[in-house]
């Protein structure tokens, strides 16, 4: 009568969840962080030059 | 000008918010838990097994907090996407998308207890229980809002369009919740009320109250945590995000 | 001057049918077929098919006006005259409304003057029709509103489809549920008239509120 | 012929005006104007910003700073209505109406300038004659003759016309020039978007050259 496991069950689904609301926010600001310095260094490389294009 | 005008004010300059929202977001985390440990603590070991439900009320615990939560949370982001629409302040953009993800955690734990709940005292693992429904077509909402969000490419403009969805569903809620109960005392008569307010002594109410704090804190801390990756997000052009994403050499 | 746009739009709108009166069935078409399906999925008996026959009547027409949303407001964004509404010396949410009324009058019109003949392929009592009947005249409008609402929404995206099912479907939640729960209610010779007005309730309301949201979500999807 | 006799206010002025896309400036803040019996050519290469500022001017995109005046008074979406005509990239005509349908269908929604009928207008762009075919069998040049001579019929003094020539042969750009001298003449104002690479309308023009907008604006 005494339920146990779905005390347990219910309990874990509550855990998994609120452990991936704490997760997935770190997750994007870290990733927006690797953005924004991939897009820092990227600034740097294709400078605007002015010499004629050729083709042959 | 006012000291909370001016920090109200100066909350809308991105890179302060930044600094604000890093600083703050730990610390509502670990208030929320610290609140919901004393909480769960109360609720498995403190107070007595039920006569009737034995254990299985325990899940009581978890269960009201966070559909209370879930509609806090989607009223809270009606109310910041109609102050971004009508003053269009882009922090309250910001922080109503924010609220989305973490009122659909909260929906779908509310869900997930309720039927797990439920499985002892109907037999099933579904039941079309009116608030069980309301909260099934509550999450329905928060998937349209972050489905909205992620669909138009223009940030400004996804946050107003899943904005403008945001408040025509807070003002439909009552109204599913009303004809979904019509709909079932018609159809199967009055079932168990399996969440009536039976009656709760006093000792079971302070572990209910401690999880309800603890449930906002730990809110309160999502919602910073997502809104400044969204912010990040919005400002990945400016060089102050830049300067702090440089590795600290 | 309000008239005359709404007159114009109107013109504008039946000539555009007249010239696309091909696809003028298509709802009608669908909703056959959605009665068809669930006839065959529920073995065509009679009494099983009369007892769920109100409600498979209402999906399939609320289906079939879900299906023709996405050409509320496409073809306009898409070249160009949705920029004119906009600069039109007339509200916005008053083109928004006539066009509604246009899309209802041409895809949910067709279903309720057919919905009769579905009704007899599902074996429906006739004493239900006329409560039928009346719920679907009041709902179908407030369906195409609150669709409106949505399709509005979602003008400016290239691949919405699915994503409007997705917004949709929870706001008409109410509308079934008044809708089909006036006829199961009158089946069950309680009195249907409760939830139909109820239905009027909203259907007023929506014609007032819904414009405005959706003129609101035209210019967020231009903008 | 034109409802706003030439006041002193300038028919069209902006102050600051300023606009960003998810956070990367468009245009600076930019401070010019237009008087009735004027036209003011924006000219800049791709990308600055051009169709942007017109529909900013035309009320369809919201400006992030300064303000947008006409005829002197803070442009509000009724005085819009009535004061500008707006003629972007898109056509905005019906594919499956014939050309004389989507002219009464355009002026029954923005009104028609007295004294103008939507046939004498087709004959003045060049389409006499094909008042009744479906626009989807006009060419790209045709149907932005359709979308000048809805123009021609507009009742607003205000002209937006976003890269006019676009599409047009050279008789078509005659066209465009001969249309905006007689709108000015009538004390109306154009604000017209080129790549520069066509003369200007022979008439009294401002210039307004959108450079490449400053990173952190």
């Amino acid at each position: 009568m005494s339920y146990q496991n779905y005390v347990i069950a219910a309990y874990c689904v509550f855990a998994a969840v609120m452990l991936w609301d704490f997760i997935a926010p770190r997750l994007q600001v870290r990733q927006q962080l690797r953005a924004a310095r991939l897009r820092a260094t990227r600034v740097g490389k294709n400078r605007p030059n002015e010499f004629p294009l050729s083709r042959e | 000008m006012h000291p909370v005008v001016r920090w109200f004010h100066q909350l809308g300059s991105p890179p302060y918010f930044e600094r604000f929202a890093a600083r703050w977001a730990p610390i509502a985390y670990i208030a929320g838990l610290l609140v919901m440990a004393y909480g769960l603590y109360g609720a498995l070991f403190v107070v007595p097994a039920d006569y009737q439900q034995g254990d299985s009320f325990r899940i009581l615990y978890i269960h009201v907090p966070s559909a209370w939560m879930s509609m806090a949370a989607f009223a809270l982001m009606a109310l910041y996407a109609a102050i971004a629409l009508i003053w269009r302040i882009k922090l309250c953009e910001i922080l109503a998308m924010a609220c989305a993800p973490v009122g659909a955690a909260f929906t779908l734990i509310t869900l997930a207890t309720g039927s797990i709940w439920g499985k002892p005292m109907w037999g099933t693992w579904w039941d079309w229980d009116p608030r069980l429904t309301t909260e099934l077509i509550l999450l329905f909402l928060y998937l349209g809002v972050i489905g909205l969000y992620n669909a138009i490419d223009d940030r400004r403009n996804a946050s107003r369009a899943a904005g403008l969805l945001a408040i025509v569903g807070v003002a439909l809620l009552p109204v599913i919740h009303y004809s979904v109960t019509w709909w079932n005392s018609l159809h199967q008569g009055q079932t168990i009320r399996l969440f009536g307010q039976s009656h709760m002594d006093p000792s079971m109410l302070p572990p209910l109250w401690a999880m309800v704090i603890g449930t906002h804190l730990w809110f309160v801390g999502s919602l910073l945590a997502r809104a400044r990756a969204d912010n990040l997000r919005r400002e990945s052009g400016k060089d102050w995000v830049a300067k702090l994403a440089e590795p600290r050499a | 001057m309000i008239w005359s746009a709404a007159k114009a739009l109107m013109i504008r709108d039946l000539r555009l049918l007249w010239r696309r009166r091909g696809d003028a069935l298509q709802p009608a078409l669908f909703a056959l077929l959605v009665v068809v399906l669930f006839a065959l999925a529920l073995g065509g008996e009679a009494q099983a098919l009369a007892k769920v026959a109100a409600a498979v009547l209402w999906l399939a027409v609320l289906l079939a006006g879900l299906l023709a949303l996405d050409t509320l407001f496409r073809g306009d964004a898409d070249d160009g005259s949705l920029e004119q509404w906009l600069l039109a010396p007339v509200p916005l949410s008053w083109l928004v409304l006539v066009r509604t009324f246009m899309h209802w009058a041409t895809t949910a019109l067709p279903l309720l003057v057919a919905t009769p003949f579905l009704a007899e392929l599902l074996h429906l009592p006739h004493d239900q029709l006329p409560v039928l009947l009346a719920s679907l005249a009041l709902g179908t409008p407030l369906l195409s509103l609150l669709g409106a609402v949505v399709a509005a929404l979602t003008v400016g995206m290239r691949r919405s489809g699915i994503l409007i099912a997705l917004l949709a479907l929870p706001l008409y939640v109410p509308i079934l549920v008044f809708g089909a729960g006036s006829v199961a209610a009158a089946a069950q010779g309680l009195d249907p008239v409760g939830a139909l007005l109820l239905l009027g309730a909203g259907l007023v309301l929506a014609l007032v509120l819904a414009p405005l949201a959706a003129a609101a979500a035209i210019r967020i999807a231009l903008d | 012929m034109s409802e706003f006799e030439p006041t002193h206010p300038p028919l069209l002025s902006a102050r600051g005006l300023a606009f960003a896309r998810n956070a990367q400036p468009v245009f600076g803040p930019l401070d010019f104007s237009v008087d009735a019996g004027e036209a003011l050519l924006v000219q800049g290469d791709n990308g600055a910003g051009k169709t942007t500022l017109l529909r900013v001017l035309a009320g369809l995109l919201h400006a992030d700073a300064g303000e947008v005046s006409i005829d002197g008074r803070a442009a509000t979406a009724s005085l819009r209505s009535r004061a500008v005509s707006y003629m972007g990239h898109l056509p905005a005509l019906k594919s499956d109406l014939t050309a004389l349908e989507n002219l009464d269908f355009l002026c029954g929604l923005h009104g028609r300038r007295r004294g103008q009928l939507p046939g004498n207008a087709m004959a003045i762009v060049g389409l006499a004659g094909y008042e009744d075919t479906l626009v989807r069998q006009l060419s790209a040049g045709q149907k932005r003759r359709l979308s000048l001579a809805r123009l021609w019929l507009a009742p607003s003094p205000l002209w937006l016309l976003d890269e006019p020539y676009a599409n047009l042969d050279l008789d078509g750009i005659n066209l465009v020039n001969r249309m905006v001298q007689a709108h000015l003449r009538d004390g109306g104002a154009a604000l017209l978007t080129t790549h520069g690479a066509y003369a200007a309308p022979p008439v009294r023009t401002r210039m307004l050259v959108l450079g490449r907008a400053m990173a952190n604006a």
